[in-house]
């Protein structure tokens, strides 16, 4: 229900429509808009004027702009987990029943008691904050920034998940544009009827920028006509692509754009199966920028009052959205194009209250219109306005003679000029340059494969900016390679802009630069006094610009000032680097899918989902889920599960599926010489049919990474790595031939998908593998022996690679079998294990193995372990050269009190032991001096009854049998450990070999 | 910034890795200590055109070295590694 | 004039007509003590040490662009001393404990926020290595605590722990951590040098090195006139190549760059500095509002003071991931410094082979951090010609020798530190 | 004693269910069909040899295989350029097995056999290039995608090898991806989640078309 008419709305015209009727909510109250209408169009067509209040002051603030450079018309939009702070009614498309609330008050909009901070603005000046808040030391986190934190901010974040989704896509296109407006439309039909793939993104809904509010005559036809024949003609052709609600936000290398479509969020939440919001990366070969001007206010004390408004936007809400901010409107400009805000308010039946023009000399053309209509035409300034929160009610001006003068009017409409939108010209760290006829700044030069057009190029004339903008899209769909006929351009004449400059008047209050921020006039000039004169300096110090409007309506009035007051000209003082994002974008959209389950991809094993149906718990190991272990019925916790998984597999038989090792075919007459010049130890020795340990050394001397290799014929080696290695080793060996080693004949290839790779350990692991191989393959340790590899054929007719190596100490085999048959594999081996109580055994078990047997793995392998360090100085050959070699002689890497693997175990057999702890001498005081290395890995030995553990430490080779204290302040435990050798478990391999 | 793969074309920096400047070439066998110290640690660490070896990781795989400018990003050449398309060795 | 909530009473009476510069505008003297390359925060600090610890104050910094306008200006606020290598632990407290007394030694308020650095964990293997850093911490007299996964669940409700593609186990907490307000800390050091007799010298880029007939430096070529010195220090992280290459010298450095991002001011979100560990991200809040955040380096060696798109996504899949509340927040902007990647990850802080010309470099993206420990030591360096003994340990030969200071464990490969 | 069989399973085996997904209130833009059984084996050259290899290739295939990044078919199989020096022959089951091509090759080449390293997805229909840009980072337009072309990529940072098939008979683009038999299942779920909002009929074939 619509609670009350629209107050502001005319009884005609605008592209909304009136057919569609919307209520909204705003601050709690209920008011009626229609379709096509932004938030700020439907709050001005309803009288409302005052929308936000400011940063550090809290002032009163009404609606600045039309566009998505709005610094104070912010509000929290929507309600709830999709509440969205610091949304800019001035581009918020409304909705029927959207709801939107002030921000940045308390207790409400109208009576915000945080204006008190108005008072204290005499000591509120910038950088005030640098100055004091010092003493005592202690209340900074106690007292002062809490309660900076809670003042400072805009709005309030959802606080909790975002329900919406977002996805990301690419597109490519020849010629990319940049704005719909004369010079956008002018280069998409120059580069579209040329045959080129154009894109053109306008962040609008509405195409035509600035068309839509000050029309023109284009062609002999009135701009809508033109519009809207064009739009018909480039639907036409077959790749053109054109994107509403989309703006293009950054450029980066290489040609690629960076685009943000707000898909859905012109509806109160998106349909199912769609996102809110898709964030493109647009490939382009070229790239018009025909993104505009922005219009930029002039400083004058009071500019902030409700009522105060750029000139274009009074035409912009006038003219397409039928809303009519003020009654009795007063006009600021010091440029030509001021002057059509009256014609458009006297259009729509408004009173002009004057026009102060600060130029000298105001067209006779002006002076007869105001003659005829009645209102005075002052030459001058505003130096202050009368007014409120409620809006304006008197504006204060300074004539050019000196003398005072005062108009009554409820608006003021204000003109300082244009701005071309330099923004996506500059980000490469690009400096605009100055044009003094326009006084502004313009693109100077562009990321490659870029140009600007039209009013961002500074031509703001209607038949420059078609002009231009065909003559670009028309360039760019040729250096692009498309030559087709362009056709006749659109043709249109050139209003006169004749600007004088004017940045900022003086008088009594504050004036202000950088609305949002309240940073003002006399700001800036504070901060010339105290030295930060460069403009980077002047942004830091004064946070000018620094808003969520990027200082798109400040920054360059701010930079004029300060050049004003140090002295310099305008393009001395320069400009801020320009950063993008051009517009703020939703962090969300930036990560699309990727979120939640979704954050990284998940690689699964081939028993997974066997193991999943027997209840295993998965680890995260890098991408994988690895089953950790398999709890039972009736196991209280964890460590009962893991404690009968081992002992299972060291009384009889266990598996596990160890496929996440990376695993390599090696191929070709040279593989052995490879491997040789990769590992320290030798392979090119290696009989075919056998498998032997490999290390390898980074380059700088560090161990990389260890698996077994076994050579399955003359010209082939199968090469593993850890799971965590598979990847960088395979990058590692592909550089080793590809780059250092080229004239090796040796082919690489990934296998670690094709094959499903089990370990079947333990004293029946022999008699379990022997049920499931045809009767013919001899396992007995004659036929099979300790670290034997070849080919099997399996009962029922596939066959297998078996490997004779055990990473548990145990007796044991790994079998490969294609990966589609992975899953039989584990089933069978269920089956041909039942009679010997065959179990399923995780990570955790086969971490408990490795510990009792003493063998590294990824806590010691931690790339800052020599091979020494490991104990494995020995597998090192002195005859041949090898990655790591040199740099692994040099003398810290060579020293006698390196932290070295040994093996740990409590004195208290009973204690628990943790890793991280670190290594102390008995009967010291823990220091930096007396620290002498760390436990890196620990679990509970079922074998042996207690915990035990690996660790570094200091010597430690040396130093079997030392007592040594285990400290570990962390978790408030400090206990004797004895140091000893690191197998603690068959030392001499006899149940391996067995 | 888009490599152009001397294989696969063009494509988007996400499928490949960097492993870093070209020049330094991996001492013979018998180098000196501080030979290969120089070629692991020392650096030139170029502002401008630098040869450089990026790896094809998520395409072709194939190592490449790209000459690329470190104060613009821009690209001037790309070519494969030494060992690269040896199957034409001798052809 | 000194700073305080008095003196700024009895300006706002004369309009704040009163102030003057926060820093003396220096211009180059013929000769200097001591002439350090670069007005970051490092030059700056290093400065304020010469002059205020070592008593030496005939001390000029030169800036070629305005003071901190490098790294000092673009980074993530972040200070803490977490961390687990000897060499590494006792040089970040030291830089921590005078980062707790730095607003009364500078009297410049610099925002130092102690609201804790949390680092969080998601693997058992994760969980150890923390243990294994927190008690290297604790050991040295650092303050640390393991986190479980309820008390990170209290601290901080609003992660994902619901459906997370890496759940949150616990993470390791150092509460003296926070942040500080990076241009103060420019500003404050500046103030406070310039006060003690430094001349600070802005929009003088150094051209080359003075050397005599012995090689030794005594003085630089600047683009406002050749300048002599008794010892010349740079302090340049990012061009420190750049800069070595004037006197000849190859560091066992890359330059890369490393992106960093600020959202729109929000009110309070995040109370503290969070890092996570299934990905590339980590955050915290500025007094203003703004979420501050960043991931890894691009990954390429690079001068351009800008990123790339990818990693912005890397890094905002990282944040998403770790806290999905953060959806509809906006990123406002997008920057890019460079830095010196050292070939182990940690600093360089040392005489170099010529004589006269001492070095202060290779700071990775830890910077900023120690900027205080970084002056003094650099000024100790400087002042005393030897090693302070908090940073014995990040001498130039070190990778010559081996002993180098290896945190994430992974060698001579500058983009993976 | 016990039997054993040996069931192959695909490692989309648990993710798909044939039938309709997502949008219903459209006209389904998108088919997803995954093709079960094939043989997939990876031919590189060895040093020099890359003359005698692409001899051998035509002999064994009657079609030259590919040197540049594109798929050529004969009759019963397909030529995929996988890489410099190498490519990949796809086809149906015990047509060219590991056994029979590494006999032929073995002079000229190295092989491995992926058969069981990878899923095999075909993506059709008239969203297939716009539920694909969600996906693929490469240019999927007619004139810089044709049929027959190749891709090594990435998807979702996971490598793939991607070609363009014939249309089909309603004249809708054909895309193929061959993806790691690990990641599959979760590309897979990806793939349904781009394609939801244009409507997806999910398809299972057991031989190669």
């Amino acid at each position: 229900m619509v609670s009350h008419a629209q107050s502001h709305r005319l009884e005609s015209g605008g592209l909304i429509d009136r057919s569609a009727p919307l209520n909204f909510r705003f601050d709690g109250k209920t008011f009626a808009g229609f379709q096509g209408d932004t938030l700020a169009s439907a709050l001005i067509a309803n009288g409302v004027k005052l929308v936000g209040r400011s940063f550090k002051y809290h002032r009163p603030r009404g609606i600045l702009t039309s566009g998505s450079e709005e610094p104070n018309a912010l509000v929290e939009l929507r309600t709830g987990a999709r509440r969205e702070p610091n949304t800019k009614a001035t581009t918020t498309e409304l909705y029927d029943g959207l709801e939107a609330a002030s921000q940045n008050r308390w207790p409400s909009l109208r009576h915000d008691l945080m204006a008190v901070n108005q008072l204290f603005s005499p000591i509120f000046v910038a950088g005030f904050y640098y100055k004091t808040f010092m003493w005592p030391a202690k209340f900074w986190e106690a007292i002062y920034e809490p309660a900076i934190r809670r003042a400072a901010g805009l709005g309030r974040a959802a606080g909790v998940a975002d329900p919406d989704h977002y996805d990301k896509a690419w597109a490519y296109c020849d010629v990319l544009i940049a704005g719909s407006g004369p010079a956008g439309l002018g280069a998409a039909l120059a580069a579209g009827r040329s045959g080129a793939r154009v894109i053109l993104c306008e962040e609008d809904f509405a195409l035509g920028g600035r068309l839509l509010a000050d029309g023109g005559t284009i062609d002999g036809m009135p701009a809508a006509e033109w519009i809207s024949g064009t739009l018909a003609e480039l639907a036409t052709l077959p790749d053109v692509g054109i994107m509403s609600r989309t703006t293009l936000f950054g450029v980066y290398d290489g040609g690629t754009y960076g685009a943000i479509e707000r898909v859905n969020d012109h509806l109160p939440s998106p349909p199912e199966h769609q996102v809110r919001q898709r964030l493109w990366r647009i490939v382009a070969k070229r790239c018009v920028v025909a993104a505009g001007a922005i219009e930029r206010p002039i400083v004058f004390a009071g500019n902030d009052t409700p009522g105060v408004m750029m000139a274009s936007a009074v035409r912009t809400y006038v003219a397409r959205y039928a809303a009519t901010p003020t009654r009795r409107i007063a006009l600021f400009t010091n440029n030509e194009d001021g002057w059509r805000t009256v014609e458009t308010a006297l259009g729509a039946g408004l009173q002009i209250a004057a026009v102060v023009d600060a130029r000298p000399d105001v067209s006779a053309a002006h002076r007869a219109l105001a003659g005829k209509t009645g209102f005075p035409v002052l030459n001058g300034s505003v130096s202050g306005v009368d007014g409120g929160k409620d809006g304006v009610r008197k504006i204060l001006v300074a004539l050019a003679g000196g003398a005072r003068a005062e108009v009554e009017a409820d608006g003021l409409a204000v003109s300082g000029g244009w701005n071309p939108a330099v923004g996506l010209t500059s980000y490469h760290r690009g400096r605009p340059k100055w044009q003094d006829d326009i006084s502004a700044f313009v693109p100077d030069g562009a990321p490659p494969g870029m140009v600007a057009a039209g009013a961002a190029n500074g031509a703001f004339g209607l038949g420059a900016c078609l002009r231009q903008g065909f003559a670009a899209g028309a360039a760019a769909a040729q250096s692009a390679g498309h030559n087709g006929n362009t056709g006749t351009p659109p043709v249109a004449d050139d209003e006169a802009f004749l600007l004088t400059p004017l940045w900022h008047v003086a008088g009594k209050g504050k004036a202000f630069v950088d609305y949002q921020h309240d940073v003002t006039a006399s700001d800036i000039e504070l901060a010339q006094r105290e030295g930060f004169e460069s403009v980077e300096h002047l942004k830091r110090y004064t946070t000018l610009g620094m808003a969520t409007d990027q200082g798109k309506t400040s920054n360059v009035a701010g930079l004029a000032i300060m050049a004003a007051v140090s002295g310099k000209s305008i393009p001395e003082t320069g400009t801020t680097i320009y950063r993008p994002p051009y517009l703020p974008v939703a962090i969300g959209a930036f990560a699309g899918h990727h979120r939640d389950e979704n954050f990284h991809a998940t690689r699964l094993t081939p028993s997974h989902h066997w193991a999943a149906e027997q209840g295993a718990v998965f680890v995260d190991t890098g991408l994988w889920k690895r089953a950790q272990w398999y709890p039972r019925a009736g196991e209280k916790d964890w460590l009962e599960s893991v404690t009968r998984e081992v002992k299972a597999v060291r009384s009889g038989v266990g598996f596990c599926d160890v496929s996440t090792l990376g695993k390599i075919d090696v191929h070709g007459p040279d593989a052995g010489a490879f491997l040789d010049r990769v590992y320290i130890n030798t392979f090119s020795n290696l009989a075919v049919g056998k498998a032997r340990y490999g290390l390898m050394l980074r380059e700088d001397g560090m161990v990389y990474d260890d698996g077994t290799t076994s050579r399955l014929a003359e010209d082939h080696y199968f090469l593993t790595t850890t799971t965590a290695k598979a990847g960088p080793v395979m990058q590692h060996l592909e550089f080793c031939r590809q780059v250092l080693f080229p004239e090796l004949d040796v082919q690489l290839t990934s296998v670690s998908d094709q094959w499903a790779q089990f370990s079947v350990a333990g004293p029946s692991a022999r008699a379990l593998l022997k049920q499931l191989v045809e009767e013919s393959e001899d396992l007995s340790n004659e036929g099979f022996p300790f670290m034997g590899a070849r080919q099997v054929a399996l009962r029922g007719g596939i066959r297998a690679r078996l490997f004779r190596i055990s990473f548990s100490g145990e007796m044991a085999f790994e079998i490969s079998v294609p990966a589609r048959f992975g899953n039989a594999l584990v089933r069978n081996l269920m089956l041909a294990g039942k009679q010997f109580g065959a179990t399923p055994y995780g990570t955790e078990a086969l971490g408990v193995m490795r510990i009792e047997k003493g063998h590294v793995a990824g806590p010691e392998l931690n790339g800052t372990t020599t091979a020494a360090d490991l104990g494995l100085a020995k597998m090192m050959s002195t005859k041949k050269d090898f990655i790591g070699r040199v740099m692994a002689g040099r003398e810290a890497l060579a020293a006698a009190d390196r932290q070295v693997v040994v093996g740990i175990k409590p004195t208290d057999k009973t204690r628990r032991l943790r890793s991280g702890a670190h290594v102390i001498p008995k009967g010291e005081i823990p220091g930096s001096a007396n620290d002498q290395g760390y436990v890196t890995s620990v679990c509970f030995s079922p074998t042996l009854d207690q915990w035990i553990g690996l660790a570094l430490v200091e010597r430690g080779r040396e130093r079997i049998g030392e007592i040594v204290h285990a400290h570990d302040p962390l978790r408030g435990e400090s206990y004797d450990v004895e140091l000893c050798n690191p197998v603690f478990y068959d030392p001499d391999g006899g149940r391996q070999r067995g | 910034m888009r490599i152009v793969c001397p294989f696969c074309g063009e494509r988007e920096l996400g499928e490949f890795t960097y492993l870093g400047d070209a020049k330094p070439a991996r001492p013979a066998a018998g180098a000196s200590e501080d030979d290969v110290f120089d070629y692991v640690y020392l650096r030139d660490n170029i502002a401008g055109a630098m040869s450089e070896h990026w790896y094809h990781a998520g395409g072709c795989r194939a190592w490449l070295k790209v000459t690329r400018n470190t104060l613009t990003h821009e690209i001037s050449s790309v070519e494969p590694a030494a060992g690269v398309g040896a199957a034409k060795v001798g052809a | 004039m000194k700073y305080s909530i008095f003196s700024l009473a009895r300006a706002a009476f004369s309009g704040h007509k009163t102030w003057q510069r926060t820093w003396r505008d220096a211009s180059p003297k013929d000769h200097y003590d001591v002439v350090i390359i670069g007005g970051g925060g490092h030059g700056l600090a290093t400065a304020w040490f010469l002059a205020g610890e070592y008593g030496i104050r005939n001390v000029a910094v030169l800036e070629k662009g305005w003071i901190g306008s490098g790294n000092a200006g673009r980074n993530t606020t972040i200070i803490r001393s977490n961390y687990g290598l000897p060499g590494n632990t006792g040089f970040y407290e030291l830089s921590m404990k005078l980062w707790e007394r730095m607003e009364q030694d500078l009297n410049y308020n610099t925002m130092v926020s102690q609201r804790g650095v949390i680092n969080l964990y998601h693997s058992d293997a994760q969980r150890d290595a923390y243990a294994r850093r927190g008690n290297t911490m604790r050991i040295n007299g650092i303050d640390a605590a393991l986190l479980d996964l309820s008390a990170v669940k209290k601290m901080m409700p609003f992660l994902n722990f619901d459906n997370a593609r890496f759940p949150v186990q616990g993470g390791l907490l150092q509460r003296r951590g926070g942040t500080a307000r990076h241009d103060a800390v420019v500003w404050g050091y500046a103030h406070a040098a310039s006060a003690l007799g430094v001349d600070i010298i802005q929009n003088c880029e150094v051209s080359g090195f003075v050397r005599d007939a012995n090689g030794k430096v005594t003085g630089v070529e600047t683009s406002r006139g050749k300048i002599s010195a008794g010892k010349v220090g740079m302090a340049v992280a990012g061009s420190s190549s750049r800069v070595a290459a004037m006197a000849g010298l190859r560091l066992p450095i890359e330059s890369h760059v490393l992106q960093a991002f600020v959202s729109e001011a929000i009110k309070p979100l995040i109370p503290n500095v969070m890092t996570f560990g299934a990905g590339h991200f980590y955050v915290s809040q500025s007094d203003k509002g703004g979420l501050v955040f960043g991931g890894d380096i691009d990954g390429y060696n690079s001068y351009a003071q800008r990123g790339n798109m990818s990693v912005m996504e890397d890094v905002c899949e990282g944040g998403m991931a770790l806290m999905p509340m953060i959806g509809r927040v906006r990123l406002l902007r997008q920057w890019g410094g460079i830095m010196d990647m050292s070939m182990d990850g940690s600093p360089i802080i040392d005489k170099t082979p010529v004589d006269g010309l001492y070095l202060n470099a290779g700071w990775c993206y830890g910077g900023f951090k120690a900027t205080p420990g970084s002056g003094l030591v650099f000024a100790h360096l400087l002042a005393r010609d030897e090693l302070h003994k908090e940073a014995a340990r990040f001498r130039l030969d070190r990778f010559r020798r081996g002993a180098v200071i290896d945190e994430k464990g992974v060698g001579a490969q500058p983009n993976l530190h | 004693m016990a039997e054993f069989s040996w069931l192959s399973r695909s490692p989309l085996e648990h993710a798909l269910v044939v039938g309709a997904h997502g949008a219903r209130d459209v006209a389904s833009g998108i088919s997803l069909t995954e093709v079960r059984n094939f043989n997939l084996i990876q031919i590189m050259a060895r040093r020099g040899k890359g003359a005698e290899l692409a001899s051998a290739a035509t002999a064994r295939f009657g079609v030259a295989a590919p040197a540049v990044p594109k798929a050529v078919s004969a009759s019963d199989v397909t030529l995929i350029w996988s890489g410099p020096d190498q490519f990949l022959v796809l086809s149906k089951s015990g047509k060219h097995a590991m056994d029979i091509l590494s006999h032929a090759f073995s002079q000229s080449a190295s092989l491995s056999d992926q058969s069981h390293a990878r899923a095999l997805i075909s993506v059709a229909g008239a969203k297939a290039r716009t539920m694909l840009a969600k996906l693929s980072s490469i240019d999927l337009h007619p004139t810089a995608f044709p049929i027959g072309a190749a891709a090594a990529t990435s998807i979702d940072h996971t490598s793939v090898n991607f070609w363009r098939g014939n249309d089909r008979p309603d004249g809708q683009p054909v895309f193929n991806v061959l993806v790691l038999a690990s990641f599959a299942e979760s590309l897979w779920r990806t793939m349904l989640d781009a394609a939801a909002e244009y409507g997806v009929d999910i398809g299972l074939s057991e031989e190669l078309g």
